[in-house]
């Protein structure tokens, strides 16, 4: 049976991230999660907005609550981890009173805020579970090595995301290893990328991500699985920057989960958009079927 | 003479040569009235009779008999009596022997009286479920369901919740629509102030006879209830409405979680008092926050004689 | 009856806001009060003396006085009337201080609100009666739960004091956390050499019976005459015939059963002597690990040991101890640190706790006193202790601060160099915590001399690399984030109530609190007694305690039992329910109410009735509730004495 | 001794010798200045406090009644104050029919500790009870019985 969601995509997947969105879509249609677009929703004000002033970030937010709350629908989901954020913030701030009205006042319409949110990825587990997904996989992943990358807000704050275990969460590499990856013990699983601070403090992405390249890559991970745009982005658009910041010669490519997802459930490629990667996923496609060689010694 | 009575004397004369006494009711001196009779012989087992009209709670002398082998002719409402006095200890269940009876509703004269305008009445009839009445004037004909006993409403079951012996014949229910306004009802529908002064005229007129106390069932301190006694020393003797209302908040703390809302209280006041009300305002919270009614099952406790670490009904105030 | 009524100023405390003349003078006005005057301080030498010329002068036979507490200062007024002959019931004191000057400002409302006080304390005393404490038989025999460092002292004093001590143990061996320590701080001298001794001392005095791998099952009865029971746990080896000589410990093929005496490092045999210095050194079987027990074959041990002690068809098995006074040491437990799953959760070998690494210190260790990584046995060089592990953290509801942390750790890092010259130990603390003697030098020590590093903040998170961990956290005081590579971590996990204390106080009939560390009888004044006479407290059963706290309390509840069986009755408090007979009916609501099954039914001339066991009644007044013919009393708080101060403030 | 008119009400209150009364002394104590109608009855227990002394002190005129003891669990006898919460809840809608406002009677849990919440308490429930005024009283009401012809009602 299939179940409505309010789906948020959030900005980037209308840019840098469209693979994502079109793989979610992809997974979510195959599963029988079905999403309806929140008809003209607007950006949710991450990650600048709640840095300036809480009232406007919320604002942001709730109108795109308000738009779903008049569709017959379980609840919204969202790929992207930060818009999640904002999302539930904003709907728990929203439980106060005095801040609830002062919201309504400013986007001039009423705010329940009381739909269930979710990201996709939460929504994927819970709803399919990770065996059910199993029986649906055309195309094992067998002989892949992938490292989980959740990204520092994917179960972050733990009170308010309620996902997972926040210091060592296993949703993705239960889902991976479902797929027919093989899924290495990975500790930077949910360490900062640096993303917010891309463009004001390089430097500090060079090194953040360089780790989790480089750690990952000690490992011998031939790809590195995200479930953040913002990630994606960093470590993949720029890995060459950070190879030439750090002297490294990281050809890592950074998949998006659904993307790898869409591949095992044998979908289209024009549903994987593969082609959007930077870092070319050739080789590490190549690995996909290959009989599996030793582990390098950690 | 019904077929349920003749069964009913069957019945207990098959028993009786193993009891010292069985407790029925009898006609009183008029139609109109009923007594309760302690049948020891085969004799007195013709006076055996019963009815709407028969309304005592026989119950009540049990306390008094322990010791000893007692039959009673019991109805549904008066079971949960016994229970509630094995459940504490105050009978034995192996020294009474219970003759169920289904019963037809019993009549509260004094709302016969009401309905037909206080006219003196010379007698009094009941059909299948009307009352044919006559009076010095004349004769009317009221509906039996207008006339019962208020615990006749809310009557949970016309049959025995425990019995030894139960007569086979079932007669059919009179409850037809709703019940009239009860006490309780009335007393909801006022303003606490009124209520207060309701209760001061109310006990105004109470002449502090006692009768309720000595008619319920549940009052077991016999001639040690505090009402008279220095030491302690809960009432003084004035009579004032103060001491009075006292006397009744005592008795319905006193039977708190215990009351079967049987109705002796109010019935034997002679003022006509609705002294069951406040008992039966207790019982609506008890059974509301302890989920928990009197003379039910043999084996619980009175919710007061126990208690929760956690009370799921009770929620912590403050102050403000 | 002859009422004096004493209005104390307590200097300017209640004078300065109530005039205490006009309640005097008040006082005079009411019912049986043939004497009232305002006193400065009533409590005083002079004070009291006037009370006692004032009874002798007007003949008085009760005795209100107006001033602090009767928290504070009511026994010292008993006993006042005593010395001049009354019975000290006929006593009642009006809190006018407390509950009146120090919380109003206004004089006149003051005034008069002092006064009804103390119209209400002469209409109760109206009803007052002489009270008498009974007397009963005490059984001079003490029983300490617990044998760690706190139960030994308290036993071995009982002991030396005369007093017959019953010592029951959970474990199989006494000693507790301290016998699993390598050193003690800030001495640095070896934990089993000081306390060893006082083990075989338990073992061999005349006076102490010993029951170890034994827990109480319940226990009935009243200060002076408990009825215990304690359940023996199955050894499955016969104790008496066991010589301890370890054979059998050779010999087990079952080689893989938990080691909780060296706190999960290694493992040990099923059948097992946990340490050579145990007391009683006896084998036991763990049933769980034991083949013969589990499979039904095997019983190498049985078939060699040399004099046939092993008994696998043994059971639990139930005894019964009468003693007068019980000393609770059940000491504490570690806090379960995979609850921070930023340390790891339990997944890392190498994050040990700092009681597992006593364990790789401690010469008689599963490692000899080689400190080891579980993981490869590498020796390591870097080593991260962490701090406040389950302390100071309401996140894992341990808001408090186990007290002893800081110091173990500064221990730990002075000796990791010690073992380790070339080691170099990081220390991430949230404050030193190191009041107490010599204590605050040691810490110091364990910077300036031996150069631990101490870094002033907490973990974010450990992450395991190639052969090592990372240790990420915060430096506060340089404001800055730092990194620490780590051979082994040691968190130092704080100290929580000991599994099964909550049980056990209820068994006891005393209170514990949120945490389930066991209520002191005052937390200034009665730090070694509870509120339930009889009963007292001694170690970290009571709150976090390092060892020399933890042996003065054992000394203290020692001495408490000592002076509480110097006499040979107990007067019972006479402010207990009693039975009017002629007004009981038998119904025996008061008997199922009572919290401490102190009434009894009984038969009077062929009538069931209630009977108060005075010494067990503690005198709450839930029965008195109870009956609705009143026929049940709480002496000194009956119907008429309460109901006296209600008309009194209600007079309508 | 009569209420001072206008200036106070008459409110009783009935404490629990282990954690309420030294919670009251802790306040005073701790100089927390509070409203003077109450007047403390030192009892050993909750479990002690008889509703019907509660009934006794309304019926004989007070304003209102505050009952508190230990926290639930804190008891000094262990179980006092678990029957008291059941007896005082039932005695709240005694008092309702009664037709005395069962907001002029409250009970709570204070330790020996919590001076503050103790004047908390004090303040709020005395201010409670002066927004309520001074309660119906006997004599007094004759005439509202009349007017509500509650005397023929029933």
């Amino acid at each position: 049976m299939t179940r409505q969601y309010a789906y948020y995509p959030g900005c980037s997947a209308m840019g840098s991230s469209i693979e994502y969105d079109i793989s979610t879509r992809a997974l979510c249609k195959s599963l029988g999660v079905e999403l309806v677009d929140i008809p003209d929703w607007n950006c949710c004000g991450s990650t600048p907005a709640h840095a300036s002033d809480h009232l406007l970030s919320a604002s942001l937010v709730a109108r795109n609550l308000a738009i779903a709350e008049s569709m017959d629908v379980e609840g919204i989901i969202t790929p992207c981890p930060s818009c999640l954020k904002n999302l539930k913030t904003t709907s728990l701030r929203m439980q106060r009173k005095g801040f609830h009205e002062k919201v309504e006042h400013i986007v001039e319409r009423p705010v329940r805020a009381d739909l269930p949110i979710r990201s996709v990825l939460q929504t994927v587990i819970e709803h399919c579970s990770p065996e059910a997904i199993a029986e649906h996989v055309s195309k094992p992943l067998k002989g892949l090595k992938v490292v989980p990358y959740y990204g520092c807000i994917m179960n972050r704050p733990p009170d308010v995301m309620t996902f997972d275990d926040p210091e060592n969460p296993t949703s993705l590499d239960r889902l991976m290893q479902a797929l027919g990856a093989e899924v290495l013990p990975f500790p930077h699983k949910v360490d900062c990328c640096g993303a917010s601070l891309g463009l004001v403090r390089r430097e500090l992405v060079t090194r953040l991500s360089g780790r989790i390249l480089d750690t990952a890559a000690s490992l011998g991970a031939d790809a590195i699985v995200t479930a953040c745009p913002m990630c994606q982005m960093n470590l993949d658009l720029r890995q060459n920057q950070i190879n030439r910041a750090n002297g490294t010669q990281h050809r890592m490519p950074i998949f998006y989960y659904t993307q790898l997802a869409g591949l095992a459930l044998g979908q289209h490629e024009s549903c994987l958009r593969m082609d959007k990667l930077c870092v070319s996923p050739a080789r590490a496609l190549q690995q996909v079927g290959a009989p599996a060689q030793e582990e390098p010694a950690r | 003479m019904s077929q349920h009575t003749l069964e009913l004397r069957k019945l207990i004369a098959e028993a009786l040569p193993g009891l010292d006494v069985v407790l029925a009711w009898t006609s009183g001196f008029s139609p109109m009235t009923s007594t309760p009779l302690f049948i020891a012989t085969d004799e007195d087992l013709d006076r055996l009779d019963f009815g709407p009209m028969h309304v005592q709670n026989l119950a009540a002398y049990l306390p008094s008999l322990k010791g000893r082998k007692v039959g009673i002719v019991t109805r549904g409402c008066d079971s949960r009596t016994i229970i509630e006095l094995l459940q504490e200890n105050l009978i034995n269940r192996d020294e009474i022997t219970i003759f169920g009876i289904s019963c037809t509703g019993a009549i509260n004269i004094r709302k016969v009286r009401e309905a037909v305008g206080g006219e003196k009445l010379r007698s009094v009839e009941t059909g299948k479920d009307i009352v044919s009445v006559t009076t010095d004037e004349g004769t009317h004909t009221v509906p039996l369901h207008n006339v019962l006993m208020d615990k006749c409403y809310s009557c949970q079951s016309q049959t025995p919740l425990i019995h030894d012996h139960m007569v086979t014949e079932r007669t059919g229910c009179h409850l037809t629509g709703e019940a009239p306004e009860s006490s309780l009802d009335r007393l909801d529908a006022m303003e606490p102030a009124a209520r207060f002064a309701f209760w001061e005229e109310s006990m105004d007129r109470c002449i502090r006879c006692y009768a309720c106390r000595n008619a319920c069932p549940l009052c077991v301190c016999k001639d040690s209830c505090v009402a008279q006694s220095r030491d302690p020393h809960w009432l003084d003797q004035s009579d004032t409405p103060r001491e009075k209302l006292m006397f009744q908040a005592i008795h319905a703390l006193h039977t708190a979680g215990r009351c079967t809302e049987c109705g002796e209280c109010e019935r034997a006041c002679p003022m006509g008092i609705p002294v069951l009300a406040m008992k039966q305002a207790l019982n609506r919270r008890i059974k509301h926050l302890f989920d928990y009614q009197a003379g039910m099952d043999e084996e619980s406790t009175p919710p007061l004689f126990m208690f929760r670490q956690q009370e799921e009904h009770i929620k912590e105030r403050d102050a403000r | 009856m002859n009422i004096g009524v004493f209005v104390c100023h307590c200097g300017s405390n209640i004078a300065g806001t109530v005039d205490t003349e006009k309640v005097a003078e008040a006082a005079r006005s009411f019912p049986d009060v043939a004497f009232a005057t305002d006193t400065m301080y009533a409590c005083s030498e002079p004070g009291q003396a006037g009370i006692i010329d004032a009874i002798k002068d007007y003949g008085l036979d009760g005795i209100v006085v107006a001033s602090c507490t009767p928290r504070m200062h009511e026994a010292t007024f008993r006993k006042t009337l005593e010395r001049a002959g009354l019975n000290k019931y006929l006593f009642e004191m009006a809190n006018i201080r407390e509950h009146v000057s120090w919380i109003g400002k206004d004089k006149e409302l003051n005034t008069n609100k002092a006064a009804e006080l103390v119209q209400m304390a002469v209409a109760k005393l109206r009803n007052n009666t002489e009270l008498h404490a009974g007397e009963f038989e005490i059984n001079k025999r003490v029983m300490v739960i617990g044998g760690g460092v706190a139960g030994i002292q308290a036993a071995l004093d009982c002991a030396d004091g005369g007093l017959q001590v019953i010592l029951v143990e959970r474990e199989s061996t006494i000693g507790g956390k301290m016998a699993k320590l390598d050193k003690t701080f800030p001495t640095v001298d070896c934990s089993s050499c000081i306390l060893g001794p006082r083990m075989v001392d338990v073992a061999q005095h005349p006076n102490i019976t010993l029951y170890a791998m034994s827990e109480v099952e319940s226990v009935n009865g009243f200060v002076g005459n408990f009825d215990v029971s304690i359940r023996k746990k199955a050894t499955y080896v016969d104790w008496e015939a066991c010589t301890g000589c370890g054979q059998c410990m050779e010999k087990c093929p079952s080689k893989k059963a938990e080691d909780r005496f060296n706190e999960g490092v290694g493992t040990t045999t099923a059948i097992n002597i946990p340490f050579p210095q145990a007391i009683p050194k006896k084998a036991v079987i763990n049933a769980n690990a034991c083949i013969m027990l589990s499979k039904g074959k095997c019983g190498a041990c049985a078939k060699l040991c040399p004099t046939q002690a092993i008994r696998f068809e043994q059971q639990d098995e139930i005894v019964q101890e009468q003693v007068g006074a019980i000393i609770a040491a059940t000491g504490y437990d570690l806090f379960d640190h995979t609850l921070y799953g930023e340390y790891g959760g339990g997944r890392y070998p190498d994050v040990i706790t700092s009681i597992q690494y006593e364990r790789l210190l401690s010469a008689s260790g599963p490692t000899g006193g080689h400190i080891k990584r579980p993981s490869d046995g590498r020796e390591p060089k870097n080593i991260v202790f962490i701090q406040c592990v389950g302390s100071r953290d309401p996140s894992v509801n341990r808001p408090y601060c186990s007290g002893f942390c800081c110091m173990y750790t500064a221990k730990q890092a002075i000796l990791t160099k010690d073992h380790i010259p070339d080691s170099q130990s990081h220390v991430f603390y949230m404050d030193i915590r190191s009041p107490g003697k010599l204590y605050d030098e040691f810490t110091r020590r364990a910077m300036e001399e031996y150069g631990a590093r101490y870094i002033r903040g907490r973990v974010s998170t450990i992450q395991p690399r190639d052969g090592y961990y990372v240790v990420k956290g915060a430096d506060t005081i340089m404001g800055s984030q730092v990194e620490v590579k780590a051979d082994l971590v040691v968190l130092a996990v704080g100290a929580e109530a000991s599994k099964g204390a909550g049980a056990l106080a209820e068994k006891l009939r005393i209170s514990y609190d949120g945490y389930g560390f066991f209520m002191e009888g005052h937390p200034k004044l009665k730090p070694v007694e509870t509120n339930t006479a009889g009963v007292y407290l001694a170690g970290s059963c009571q709150g976090p305690k390092d060892i020399p706290a933890s042996v003065a309390q054992g000394s203290a509840a020692a001495s408490k039992v000592q002076a509480l069986f110097s006499k040979d009755k107990l007067a019972s408090d006479p402010q207990v329910s009693s039975v009017a007979i002629q007004r009981c009916v038998g119904c025996a609501k008061c008997e199922s109410t009572c919290p401490f099954g102190a009434i009894e039914m009984t038969e009077f001339r062929g009538m069931p009735k209630a009977s108060v066991v005075e010494t067990v009644c503690q005198g709450c007044g839930v029965c008195a509730v109870t009956c609705p013919q009143g026929a049940i009393q709480l002496q000194h708080f009956t119907d008429n004495q309460i109901l006296a101060e209600v008309n009194a403030l209600c007079p309508y | 001794m009569p209420v001072l008119e206008g200036k106070e009400l008459r409110i009783v209150g009935f404490l629990c010798n282990w954690c309420s009364y030294g919670g009251a002394d802790t306040a005073g104590v701790g100089r927390f200045a509070q409203p003077t109608d109450l007047r403390v009855i030192k009892l050993p227990c909750t479990g002690r406090v008889n509703p019907l002394f509660v009934v006794r002190a309304f019926l004989n005129g007070a304003d209102g009644v505050l009952v508190s003891g230990c926290h639930p669990g804190d008891c000094h006898y262990t179980a006092g104050n678990f029957y008291a919460r059941r007896r005082l809840e039932v005695l709240r809608e005694l008092l309702d029919v009664m037709g005395i406002q069962p907001e002029r009677f409250h009970y709570t849990w204070v330790s020996a500790s919590e001076g503050q919440k103790w004047k908390q308490v004090v303040s709020d429930f005395t201010a409670r009870i002066h927004e309520l005024g001074p309660a119906t009283s006997f004599s007094s009401c004759a005439a509202v019985a009349v007017e509500t012809g509650m005397k023929t009602a029933i």
